[in-house]
């Protein structure tokens, strides 16, 4: 933790044009809305999100697709958003597909120092193409290569002051893996707790992973 | 009955005690309600949880609790919460004992395409791909027929989802296990004579002696 | 969950001779030791044992280095052990040395489906000597097998009858990942409570996952 | 002042405000005890813990509460618990700032040997190997010569720990940094010359103009 808890606008300001955005979220569950509505507002361009997914129209991360902030997107999924079909098949909006059990782990080895993924999921698809295949024991696996971020913008259910977190039930998702993988990382938590008052068995994100809080909605 | 509920309870009966079984959305996820609570089956949603329940009742609803489809859920007694990286290791890592997808084509070599339409549909794979790859038993559940077009066909032309043999296709006319010798005839739907099988697939069927007709209940 | 909760001795007897085991525990904190006991006392030898360390002689993992049942160890360290090194020493035991990180992610990997590990730990080094390097992005890195075993031996702070499993403090260390690596989960926890009763945010090994619960301790 | 509180002092003063920092067992984790509360440093124990506190009082111990040498410590407010994957994760990762450990020799590349005496003594490497690849700064801290022998030598005799170069040696004669140009010796322990210094070690030293003492405080 950097400093005290941060307005979203104040957050929203951290971040350049041009940035890679890690943004946690299952079709807007668990996704920091607070923070996308901020950077939304804000208006800074040319950004590459990845992802689960890209939301619906007019939510969560389909507000940053709306407003044509978003240069590229590394998502598993789009197929409930038409106005990222749109843009993509328009060319406005390069989009790469990656398995969701793929991305959350190329994501985790860029948190983790790995130099890639070995998956078979892909394996004699599309997702195949242009990748190495290594065989290991007679089964061959894609090497899929590590994701980092400039950015994290994960959700979590409460957190303290140095920056522990805490999540609940499907808002888990892609935010704990996310916050090991970004040079930054904000958090923005439904609830802030004082320093000692959670356990340390129930911290999922330790705080010397997390460099800014969001304030609570007021 | 209904050709979806049809499909539904014929893949419920595939269910065995204990097991952790993923739905996919739509037509799979109507199997959940006719599966025995007795069995102590768990339902797993890809997006993170164990032990997924029937929907809330209204004004109980969390916005932190839903499936894969965005629905709102309950959790049942013994639940789980787990994160995308714990979600995709137990589909990945074979912790999974059956997972129910629908599909767009299934071939001959029992491949699945079920992600893509080249030009028109590019929805993502989403979880598709790990779970035809890693769970156990992977089930598709579909409607027989596509604008009067088999679905089951020799060779797949939509990019398949893995490179893997399906366990099992359960449609509202049949029941077929892709094997070593290809398509099995295992069962017909209910009122469906082997011949209007044979005539609604574009894809050989292998047929030994008697064929049964769906036991529903 | 296959069935209810075991005596140790009934646990021990399910585990053949010659049986791979992973074992939780650092230095003998969050080991099974009841479970470590009751195969002590049985006596099934040619054991093949992947865990952290040694711990020491009289202690944990220790007392089946004692009781020679041990042929081949994969652990990090066996430092605190001067039975281990005689063993090792004398061929009585072999020893595959792992560094601590690597070891935590071949079984990972073995539990999660993955076909290796890259990781830079070990290039330049004895523990790169016979594996394949691979290099990604010009960075060299090892190709590290997965791990599995027959069983899982783990320690948990807390279960439910449906084999949910919460851990406590530095008792955590390998347990969680060992339980993902096993044909077959036996866990022993300090207390089982009924069904319902855990918050599904506070488990770390969904129940799915673990075969079978020792008895609490009289 | 003891040798070895003289290291633990020097190495303390490398510590930064916000910190993650390792410190191995035996010497290293003397360390701790020269850092100020009020630099919000967290000490990671790579067994499981972050926010890693003192010895607790007599009777308070726990035993599911240890260092990474098994000794009873306690958590700090704001402490956090970790599996080994996380913990790894963290230090292979690059999230650890500084890691502090023992040392058997380190050469004129800046390369560390501190895991095996062939022949003799095998611990095993544990996580030494992780910590040198993996944290952003390693220091080696270390009596400078061992039964009269420099344990700073031209080309490590012993197997290497990693390929990687340590970002700084801290001894009882020495602040020692290793560079591109070479050893570069950046102070001198209380009351040694630079030639004692040279005198001791078996490695070339680079020396700029005035060596300053080691100021303890």
């Amino acid at each position: 933790m950097k400093q005290r808890a941060l307005k979203p606008e104040e957050a929203a300001e951290l971040i350049p044009e041009g940035a890679v955005l890690l943004i946690g979220g299952f079709m807007g569950v668990g996704s920091p809305h607070r923070l996308i509505d901020a950077i939304a507002a804000r208006g800074v361009g040319g950004l590459t999100v990845v992802a689960n997914d890209t939301c619906r129209p007019g939510q969560g991360i389909g507000k940053l697709v709306d407003a044509g902030l978003v240069a590229k997107a590394i998502v598993s999924h789009i197929g409930l958003n038409p106005e990222a079909q749109r843009r993509m098949i328009a060319g406005e909006m390069e989009i790469e597909l990656v398995p969701q059990g793929t991305l959350v782990e190329r994501i985790r080895a860029g948190g983790v120092g790995l130099g890639g993924v070995l998956t078979h999921t892909g394996v004699g698809t599309l997702v195949a193409e242009g990748k190495q295949i290594i065989e290991i024991d007679g089964r061959k696996y894609l090497l899929e290569k590590p994701i980092r971020g400039d950015f994290a913008l994960i959700d979590a259910r409460q957190a303290d002051y140095v920056g522990n977190l805490e999540y609940t039930l499907t808002a888990h998702n892609f935010n704990p893996i996310m916050a090991l993988a970004a040079d930054t990382v904000i958090a923005e938590p439904h609830h802030i707790m004082p320093v000692g008052v959670i356990s340390p068995d129930a911290v999922k994100t330790p705080g010397v992973l997390v460099d800014y809080l969001l304030e609570r909605a007021q | 009955m209904d050709v979806k509920e049809i499909i539904a309870r014929r893949v419920a009966q595939e269910v065995r005690e204990g097991m952790l079984v993923n739905l996919g959305i739509g037509l799979p996820s109507m199997v959940a309600s006719f599966v025995p609570d007795d069995m102590h089956v768990f339902f797993q949603a890809e997006n993170g949880v164990i032990g997924l329940g029937s929907r809330p009742p209204e004004g109980m609803e969390d916005r932190d609790l839903t499936d894969a489809g965005g629905g709102f859920v309950t959790a049942v007694p013994g639940a789980a919460s787990i994160d995308s990286a714990m979600s995709f290791g137990l589909i990945r890592g074979g912790h999974l004992d059956m997972t129910v997808l629908g599909g767009l084509q299934v071939d001959e070599k029992g491949y699945l395409a079920n992600w893509m339409v080249p030009g028109k549909m590019v929805p993502g794979m989403g979880g598709a791909m790990d779970l035809v790859t890693g769970a156990k038993r992977v089930i598709v559940a579909m409607v027989h027929t596509q604008k009067g077009k088999s679905k089951i066909v020799p060779e797949c032309t939509l990019p398949l989802t893995a490179d893997r043999r399906v366990s099992l296709i359960v449609t509202e006319m049949a029941v077929i296990e892709p094997t070593d010798d290809g398509l099995v005839l295992r069962e017909r739907g209910p009122g469906v004579s082997v011949e209007d099988v044979q005539g609604a697939t574009e894809a050989a069927l292998v047929v030994h002696g008697e064929v049964p007709e769906m036991a529903l209940g």
